[in-house]
C-alpha cells in the first residue's frame, strides 16, 4: 500500500502488440475514477515515474525468449498478484502460430543468413514460466472487464471472468447467429466475457479468450465440418489464438 | 569530461527501445538507438494461413496502428485477389482510417509529448496540475476511439473490416451522433492548436529525404505512390527501390535507407510532400504552429500530427456527411476475381508509410509475406539526428541532454513493438 | 391495467420487505471462531425483532458489494432472545468477505427461508442425530431445541464425526453434552493425532456401537453427499422408517424463493420445500441423493 | 374473454369483436407513441426482435418469430434489483420505474410463455420486479396465420391460438384486423386511441374463413398428443436418449437462452468504482452450463451434459406443468433453430414416446 492507502500496481509487457495496455489507457477515458482507488507505479508505455514496491502486477505479453524468464519472476517475487493481461500472456496468443512451423525455418524465413542474431524459442503464456493468479482474457482485453476484475480484487474477490460460452453472450444481445447466416464462429466452445463482440459485427468470433474449462471438442468439429470446413481449415481457425493450447494436439495427429 | 546517457527502455513509447550515447572528451564515440523488443516473426507467421485471416493477424503486430495495419493488410490481399471495393466501403475505410489517425495522434501529442514541455513524467501529474487539458485529450481520444468502434467494433483489432468489404454496418442514428460530436469537437480542435503553437519546440534542423504516398485527388491515407522531397515518384509495388532494408545487431528491428543516408516516414513527410492537399482548416493550423514545407525540424513530426488531427477530423465530418446523405446500404463484401495472387497494400498509417506485401497460393494460402514497418524505416534516420543533436548540446549535464534525446526519441512517436521484419520474397 | 388472477398473499417472515430480493439488516454482536475455517455469528435484529425461525430452516446472508449465501440459522428458537447464530466455513467470496467482518459491522439478511424440522412431531420419540463435519452447524439448532426441552423426548444419540479432531466443530458444547447423562454423544474422525484418544474412522463406524428401538426413533443426517448416503443405508439398516429419518439437503442457491432454479431437485425446489426432507419424499428423485 | 368463434347469426349477441383497418391501425399506434412506450416486431441483422420503435413504419407485423421472446421486457436479460451502500450496509434505492408500455405483435405461444412466467412471478412469492413491468405492459397479440417454420409445433402444444392473456388481439383480414378485447385496459386503450368500428357480419365471416383456412396449414409434429406428453417423460428419466443428446450437446445454453418460458437467473453484485456503493443485478442464467449446480468446493450436483438436458427437457415437458398448470414447452421452435447439433424437442419428445412404445429402455 502507498502512504495514502491505495494499492499499488504496475504494468508491464513482454512480447505482444501493447494493445491491451492502450485498451487500460482507454479505460480510463470512461473511468478516470479508477486513479482514486489504485496508485500506478509503473507504466511504461504511458509513464516515465517508476516504482518497484507493487502489490498488483498485469503482465501483457508472452513469453518468447529464454532472457524474459528473469524479469518474469522477479515481478512475481515482488507482487502479491499477478495478472495475466490479454491473449499473449493468458494464452501465447498470435505469438504462438510460429510454433506452427520449425523454429529454424521462422528465424531464416525472416532473418536470413542473420538468423543467429535473434533469440527467440517458442512464445508461451507466462504461466508457463510463473504462477499466474488470474487471466483477463481477449485480444485485445476488453475495457469493461479490465475494470471489473480490478474492483474485484481491490474487494477481495474473485474475478469475474466468465467460465460459459460465447454463445450465451451472443444470444442475450439477440444477434442471428452466424451458423444461420452461413459462416462459422467458436462461440460455442470459447470463454464468454468480450461481449460476443466479434460476432456482433458480422465476424466469426476466432476463440482469443481461449477456452471454456469443458468444451464439447468433438461436437465443435462436427458442426465445423458440417458447416463445410476442411480438416486444415479447422486446424486454422482452432490455431488462431489457441496454438499453444491445442499445439499438442496437432504435434500428435502429424 | 565523459558522459554515458544510457536510457533503458524509454517510455511513453510504444514498445521497447534504448538510447546509448557515449562522450569522451568531447568526442562522440557511441550513439545508438537499440530495438530490444522481441523478435516476433510476423511474416513467418502468415506463412500457410488462409487469406482471410491475414488482416486479423497482422493487426496484431501493433496495438496503435491495428487499424492501420488491417489497412494495408487488406489492399494487399484485395490487390493480389482482383478485389475492387464499393464506393460504400471506401468511405467507411477512410472513415476509420481516420478514427486511427485521430486516436494515435491525439495519444502521442497529449500524452507522451506534452508531458516533456510541462516538465513532467507522465499525464498522471497534469490531472491536478491541467486537469482542462487531459479532460480535453480523453474525450477527443474517446470520439477518435469511438469512431473506429462505429464501423469496425473496436479500434484495437478491428473486426468489421474484412476482404472486400464490411461484415456490419453502422446505423443512420449511430453517424449522426458521431457527426454531433465531430463538430463539437471542432472548439477543442482549435484548443489543440492554440496549445500546441505556444510550446517551445526545440530547435533543430536536419534536412533528410521525407518519403510518403501520394495521391493526385486527396492528402495520400491508403493507397497511392511513393514519393520523397528527392523528387522520386514512384508505383508502390517498386517499394523496395526505396526502402533498401538492412541489419544492424543492436536492434531486432530492420533500418532503411534509400538515396542518402537515411530518409524519414511520418506526419512531417506527409506534410512535407501533400501539404496542398490538406484541408483548409489544417493549413490555419500548419500556420498557427508556424509550419511552411519543408519543415525539417524532426520536433516539429509532433507538430504535423497536430495538423494532421485537424485534416482528419474535418475529413471524417465531410465523410459522415457523405454517408449520411446517400444512406447506408448493409451490402455483402465484394467478390475475389482470382487465385493465385500477388499483391502490395500500402498506407500512410500515424507513423508513417506501411508496406504489406503477400503472395497468396492456388488454395487460398498466404505462400510470401513481406511488411515493412515506418518505425523500422525511422531508427536510421533516428540515429543520424542523434549524431547532429549530441555535439548541440553536449555542453548540458547528463540530464539535461538525457531529456533532449528522449524527446527526440518521442518526436518519432516511434511504435517498436511493430518489429517484424522482411526478406526478399522469393 | 392488465387483469391477471389474484395472487396467493406474499409470505410475510420478520424482516422480509415488499421486495422478496432486497434485505434487511442485521448486526454482528459477537464473533467467535471454531476452528481456522469456521467462525460464529451472532447476529441482532433491529428493535430486538426475534427472527421467529424452526431449526433447518437457513438465511440468505449478503455482504454488500460482495453478494450473498445461504447459511443455516445454526442457534436454536428456545435460546433466541433477540439473536441467533450462524456458523459459517470460509470458502468462496461470501463466506470470506463474512469471516472478514468484525463485531458491530452489519450484513444484509433475507429469510428464514426453507422448511425445518417438524420437532414437535418428534415429542415422545428418541433421537438419533447424526451429522458429519459441517452437517452439526444445522443440526446444533435442533438439538440444542430439543435439549432445552429435554423431558419432552425420549433418548438423544448424537453421532458426530469430522475429517480431524481439529475440525470437529462446537466443542465446548460437544463436551457440555458429553457430560449429560441424558445425551448419548459419541464421536469419531476420519484421521486421529496425538492427542485424540476417540473412535478412528469414518461416521458409519460408529453404528456398530448403538443399539435403538428403530419403531420409535427419529433419525437425522446433514453432511456432505458421500456421507450422507452411508449414513442413510445405516439408518435403513437400523430399522428405522423412511417416514422418520429426516435429511438436510444441500444445493447451490440463489434466490432462497423458489424462482431462480439453481436448488432444484428434479421437479422440487431444495429452498422452499426443503432444505429439511423426510426420506420417504425425497429417496423416488433421481437427483436427490 | 373473447370466444373463440363468432357466430354470424346473431348480431344482437354481445359480440366484442371490433375491426380496424390497416391504416386505422398504423393511426392507432402512432396515437399510442406519446403515451406509451411501444415495443413490437422490428427488422434485425436477418431476423427480428422485439425493440421499442419511434415511429410505426418500423414495425413488421407479419414477421416469422423473433430470435429473443417478448419475455425480456419483463424479466431482462440484465436487471439491478437493488443499490446498496457498504458503508453502513443496506438498500438505498428503489430500481427505475417502468414505463407504461405496449408490446404489439406477440404471437400466441410467446402469449401462453407470458401466462406462465406470470403465474411463476406471482405465486408463492410474489416478485415485485417482473410483476411491477408486468402490470404496466398492455399485450396486444396477433393471431398466426401459418407457421413461421418448419420448427414450430404449436399446433401440437395447443398454443396456435389463445383465448386469454391478451388485452388486445388482432387477426389478420388482409386489409384490417379483426380485434378481440380480452381486458377492460385493452377496450380502454381502443376507446381512447382508436377509431374502430364494430364488425360487420361480413367482417365476422371473413374472420372465419380466415381463421378456417388457417388451421389446416399447421401440421402436427408429435407422434403423440400433449396430454400424454408428462407421463412420457415420467418414465423416461433413464432413457438411453440422455446420454446421446449429452454427447452431442454443446453446453452452450442457446436453447434456454432463447426459450420464452426459461426463467432461471443468477444474482451477483457489482459495485461502482469508488468500491462503496453498487448494485445487486440478476442475469439469465441456464441449466445447461456447466456452473448451474455447483457449489463451494466444487461439487456439481448436475455435472455431465446428459444430465442437464434431461433436466431441461423434463422442465419442459412435466416439472414445470406440474408444478404451475402451464406447460414448459409453448412449441415455438426457438431453441430447435437456435441449437448448432440439432437437438430439438420434436425429436426429442418422439425419440422418448418411440421409446416407450417399442420398450427399447
Ligand atoms: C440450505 C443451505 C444451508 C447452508 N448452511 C451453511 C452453514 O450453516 N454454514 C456454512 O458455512 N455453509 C452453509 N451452506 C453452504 C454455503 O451456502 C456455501 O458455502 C456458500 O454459499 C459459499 O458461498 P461463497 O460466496 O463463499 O462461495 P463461492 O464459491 O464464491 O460461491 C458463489 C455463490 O454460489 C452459491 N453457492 C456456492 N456454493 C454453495 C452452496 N454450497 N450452497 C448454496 N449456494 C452455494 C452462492 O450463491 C454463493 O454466494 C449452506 C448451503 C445451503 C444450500
Ligand atoms: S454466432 Fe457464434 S457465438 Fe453467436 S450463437 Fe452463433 S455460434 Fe454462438
Ligand atoms: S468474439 Fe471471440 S475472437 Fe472476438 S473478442 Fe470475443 S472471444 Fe475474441
Ligand atoms: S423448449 Fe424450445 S420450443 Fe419449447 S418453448 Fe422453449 S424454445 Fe420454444
Amino acid at each position: 500500500m502507498s502512504s495514502n492507502g491505495k494499492p499499488k500496481i504496475a504494468f508491464f509487457d513482454f512480447t505482444s502488440c501493447e494493445g491491451c495496455q492502450l485498451t487500460v489507457i482507454d479505460s480510463l477515458q470512461d473511468h478516470p475514477e479508477l486513479l482514486n482507488v489504485v496508485e500506478i507505479v509503473q507504466f511504461r508505455e504511458a509513464m516515465t515515474e517508476k516504482g518497484e514496491d507493487y502489490q498488483i502486477a498485469f503482465v501483457e505479453g508472452s513469453c518468447s525468449r529464454a532472457s524474459d524468464e528473469p524479469r518474469l519472476k522477479k515481478i512475481r517475487q515482488q507482487a502479491a498478484i499477478v495478472v495475466a493481461l490479454g491473449a499473449c500472456a493468458h494464452l501465447g496468443g498470435v505469438n504462438a502460430l510460429k510454433a506452427l512451423h520449425p523454429l529454424d525455418e521462422v528465424r531464416k524465413y525472416v532473418y536470413g543468413d542473420k538468423a543467429d542474431w535473434y533469440e527467440t524459442y517458442d512464445a508461451r503464456p507466462i504461466s508457463a514460466v510463473i504462477d499466474v493468479d488470474y487471466a483477463i482474457p481477449g485480444c485485445p482485453i476488453d475495457r469493461n472487464e479490465f475494470i471489473s476484475v480490478v474492483k474485484a480484487l481491490l474487494l477481495g474477490k474473485k474475478p469475474p471472468i466468465p467460465d460459459y460460452p460465447l454463445c450465451v453472450e451472443c444470444k442475450l444481445k439477440g444477434n442471428v447467429c452466424l451458423y444461420t447466416k452461413g459462416q462459422v464462429c467458436l462461440g460455442p466452445v470459447t470463454r464468454a466475457g468480450c461481449g460476443a463482440i466479434c460476432p456482433s459485427f458480422g465476424a466469426s468470433c476466432e476463440a482469443c479468450r481461449g477456452f471454456i474449462t469443458n468444451p464439447n471438442d468433438n461436437s465443435m468439429r462436427e458442426v465445423l465440418i458440417e458447416a463445410g470446413l476442411t480438416v486444415e481449415d479447422i486446424t486454422s481457425i482452432y490455431t488462431m489464438f489457441t496454438t499453444y493450447q491445442v499445439r499438442e494436439k496437432i504435434q500428435q495427429k502429424g | 569530461m565523459s558522459k554515458r546517457i544510457d536510457v533503458h527502455h524509454v517510455t511513453r513509447v510504444e514498445g521497447h527501445g534504448n538510447i546509448v550515447v557515449e562522450v569522451e572528451n568531447g568526442n562522440l564515440t557511441a550513439c545508438r538507438f537499440e530495438v530490444v523488443e522481441t523478435p516476433r516473426f510476423f511474416e513467418a507467421m502468415l506463412l500457410g494461413r488462409p487469406y482471410r485471416e491475414a488482416s486479423h493477424i497482422t493487426s496484431r503486430i501493433c496495438g496503435i496502428c491495428a487499424t492501420g495495419h488491417a489497412t494495408a493488410s487488406l489492399r494487399a490481399t484485395e490487390k493480389a485477389l482482383g478485389v475492387t471495393l464499393s464506393e460504400q466501403s471506401w468511405l467507411l475505410r477512410k472513415l476509420t482510417f481516420h478514427g486511427e489517425i485521430l486516436d494515435s495522434h491525439i495519444l502521442h501529442v497529449y500524452m507522451l509529448v506534452a508531458p516533456d514541455f510541462l516538465g513532467v513524467g507522465s499525464v498522471i501529474p497534469l490531472v491536478n496540475t491541467h486537469p482542462e487539458t487531459v479532460l480535453r485529450a480523453l474525450r477527443m481520444k474517446k470520439l477518435a476511439g469511438d469512431i473506429c468502434a462505429t464501423v469496425t467494433g473496436r479500434h484495437t483489432h478491428p473486426i468489421a473490416m474484412t476482404v472486400g468489404g464490411f461484415t456490419h454496418f453502422p446505423t443512420i442514428v449511430e453517424l449522426e451522433n458521431l457527426y454531433q460530436r465531430l463538430i463539437e469537437s471542432r472548439k477543442d480542435l482549435d484548443a489543440t492548436v492554440e496549445l500546441f503553437s505556444k510550446l517551445p519546440w526545440p530547435e533543430f534542423e536536419r534536412e533528410t529525404e521525407y518519403v510518403s504516398l501520394s495521391k493526385p485527388d486527396e492528402y495520400a491515407f491508403i493507397d497511392g505512390d511513393i514519393v520523397t522531397t528527392d523528387g522520386v515518384r514512384m508505383p508502390a509495388e517498386r517499394y523496395k527501390e526505396v526502402t533498401n532494408e538492412f541489419m544492424v545487431p543492436h536492434s531486432t528491428a530492420k533500418f532503411t535507407r534509400n538515396k542518402r543516408e537515411s530518409l524519414m516516414v511520418g506526419a512531417l513527410a506527409r506534410f512535407n510532400n501533400n501539404y496542398e492537399q490538406l484541408h483548409p482548416k489544417a493549413k490555419e493550423a500548419a500556420a498557427a504552429l508556424g509550419m511552411k514545407p519543408k519543415v525539417t525540424n524532426t520536433y516539429l513530426n509532433s507538430g504535423a500530427q497536430v495538423v494532421e488531427i485537424v485534416h482528419s477530423t474535418e475529413d471524417a465530418i465531410q465523410i459522415v456527411e457523405k454517408l449520411l446523405e446517400r444512406g447506408i446500404q448493409p451490402e455483402e463484401p465484394a467478390h475475389v476475381t482470382r487465385m493465385p495472387g500477388e499483391g502490395v497494400g500500402v498506407a500512410e498509417v500515424p507513423r508513417g508509410l506501411l508496406i504489406h506485401h503477400y503472395q497468396i497460393g492456388e488454395d487460398g494460402c498466404i505462400t510470401g509475406a513481406n511488411c515493412i514497418i515506418p518505425t523500422n524505416q525511422n531508427i536510421n534516420n533516428l540515429e543520424h539526428d542523434m549524431r547532429v543533436l549530441v555535439p548541440q548540446v553536449m555542453h548540458k549535464n547528463e540530464d539535461a541532454m538525457r531529456l533532449d534525446l528522449e524527446m527526440l526519441v518521442r518526436a518519432y512517436d516511434p511504435c517498436i513493438s511493430c518489429s517484424v521484419h522482411v526478406l526478399t520474397i522469393r | 391495467m392488465v387483469t391477471i388472477a389474484s395472487y396467493p398473499q406474499m409470505q410475510t417472515g420478520t424482516i422480509m420487505d415488499r421486495d422478496i430480493y432486497a434485505p434487511g439488516l442485521g448486526t454482528i454482536v459477537n464473533i467467535r471462531p471454531l476452528t481456522s475455517l469456521e467462525k460464529v455469528f451472532t447476529i441482532q435484529l433491529p428493535e430486538g425483532q426475534s427472527l421467529g425461525h424452526r431449526p433447518g430452516q437457513f438465511m440468505e446472508v449478503s455482504v454488500f458489494g460482495i453478494g450473498e449465501a445461504p447459511i443455516s440459522i445454526s442457534s436454536s428458537p428456545s435460546r433466541s432472545n433477540g439473536t441467533f447464530e450462524l456458523c459459517a466455513r470460509k470458502v468462496g467470496d461470501v463466506t470470506t468477505a463474512l469471516h472478514n467482518l468484525k463485531v458491530g459491522d452489519k450484513v444484509g439478511l433475507r429469510g428464514p427461508f426453507g422448511r425445518g424440522f417438524p420437532y414437535e412431531n418428534f415429542r415422545g420419540k428418541d433421537i438419533l442425530f447424526a451429522p458429519g463435519g459441517l452437517g452439526l452447524a444445522p443440526l446444533r439448532s435442533l438439538i440444542n431445541q430439543v435439549l432445552d426441552e429435554r423431558n419432552l423426548y425420549g433418548r438423544v444419540i448424537i453421532l458426530y464425526g469430522a475429517r480431524n479432531p481439529g475440525e470437529l466443530l462446537f466443542k465446548d458444547e460437544l463436551k457440555a453434552w458429553s457430560e449429560r447423562d441424558d445425551v448419548e454423544l459419541m464421536l469419531t474422525v476420519d484421521r486421529g493425532d496425538e492427542a485424540w484418544t476417540g473412535n478412528v474412522g469414518v461416521i458409519t463406524t460408529l453404528f456398530k456401537f448403538i443399539s435403538i428401538y428403530p419403531r420409535n426413533t427419529v433419525a437425522i443426517t446433514c453432511g456432505p453427499p458421500v456421507m450422507y448416503r452411508f449414513v442413510l443405508m445405516e439408518f435403513i439398516g437400523k430399522g428405522i422408517s423412511e417416514g422418520n429419518i429426516y435429511l438436510s439437503l444441500e444445493r447451490k442457491m440463489k434466490c432462497g424463493v423458489g424462482k431462480c432454479g439453481h436448488c432444484q431437485i428434479n421437479n422440487i425446489y431444495a429452498c422452499q420445500s426443503g432444505p429439511v426432507f423426510p426420506y420417504k419424499e425425497i429417496k423416488g428423485l433421481e437427483e436427490a441423493l | 374473454m373473447a370466444p373463440l368463434y363468432y357466430s354470424i347469426t346473431t348480431e344482437e349477441q354481445n359480440v366484442s369483436l371490433t375491426i380496424l383497418s390497416k391504416s386505422a391501425f398504423q393511426e392507432f399506434v402512432a396515437r399510442l407513441l406519446p403515451h406509451y412506450r411501444v415495443v413490437g416486431p422490428v427488422p434485425h441483422d436477418i431476423g427480428y426482435s422485439f425493440e421499442e420503435i419511434q415511429d410505426v413504419t418500423e414495425l413488421r407485423m407479419e414477421y416469422p418469430t423473433t430470435i429473443l421472446p417478448p419475455k425480456k421486457w419483463f424479466l431482462p436479460p440484465k436487471e439491478t434489483l437493488f443499490k446498496f451502500t457498504r458503508k453502513n450496509g443496506g438498500v438505498i434505492q428503489d430500481p427505475p420505474e417502468t414505463p407504461p408500455t405496449v408490446i404489439l405483435g406477440v404471437h400466441t405461444c410467446d402469449l401462453h410463455a407470458i401466462q406462465l412466467l406470470d403465474t411463476v412471478f406471482s405465486s408463492g412469492q410474489y416478485d415485485v420486479h417482473y410483476m411491477g413491468r408486468r402490470k404496466k405492459t398492455l399485450i396486444i397479440s396477433i393471431e398466426c396465420l401459418s407457421p413461421c417454420d418448419e420448427h414450430s409445433f404449436c399446433k401440437d402444444m395447443g398454443t396456435l391460438t389463445a383465448d386469454e392473456g391478451y388485452d388486445l388481439h388482432l387477426t389478420d383480414l388482409g386489409d384490417s384486423y379483426a380485434i378481440d378485447v380480452g381486458t377492460q385496459a385493452g377496450a380502454d386503450l381502443l376507446q381512447n386511441y382508436s377509431s374502430s368500428s364494430v364488425a360487420t357480419k361480413e367482417e365476422i365471416q371473413k374472420l372465419n374463413a380466415v381463421i378456417n383456412a388457417k388451421w389446416p396449414k399447421f401440421s402436427y409434429r408429435l407422434d403423440f398428443d400433449v396430454s400424454e406428453l408428462s407421463s412420457i417423460m415420467e418414465l423416461s428419466m433413464k432413457s438411453p436418449l440422455w446420454e446421446e443428446l449429452g454427447n452431442r450437446c454443446l453446453a452452450c445454453a442457446s436453447c434456454t437462452n432463447v426459450c420464452p418460458t426459461c426463467f432461471c437467473f443468477d444474482v451477483k453484485d457489482e459495485v461502482e468504482l469508488d468500491l462503496v456503493t453498487g448494485q445487486r443485478v440478476r442475469n439469465w442464467d441456464s441449466c445447461q452450463l456447466d456452473d448451474f449446480a455447483t457449489v463451494a468446493g466444487g461439487h456439481n450436483f448436475r455435472a455431465s451434459r446428459a444430465l442437464r438436458q434431461r433436466h431441461r427437457f423434463m422442465r419442459k415437458g412435466k416439472y414445470i406443468l406440474d408444478a404451475h398448470k402451464h406447460l414448459g414447452c409453448v412449441g415455438c421452435g426457438r431453441c430447435a433453430r437456435a441449437c448448432l447439433v440439432n437437438i430439438t424437442p420434436v425429436s426429442t419428445f418422439n425419440e422418448l414416446y418411440r421409446q416407450q412404445e417399442t420398450g427399447s429402455h
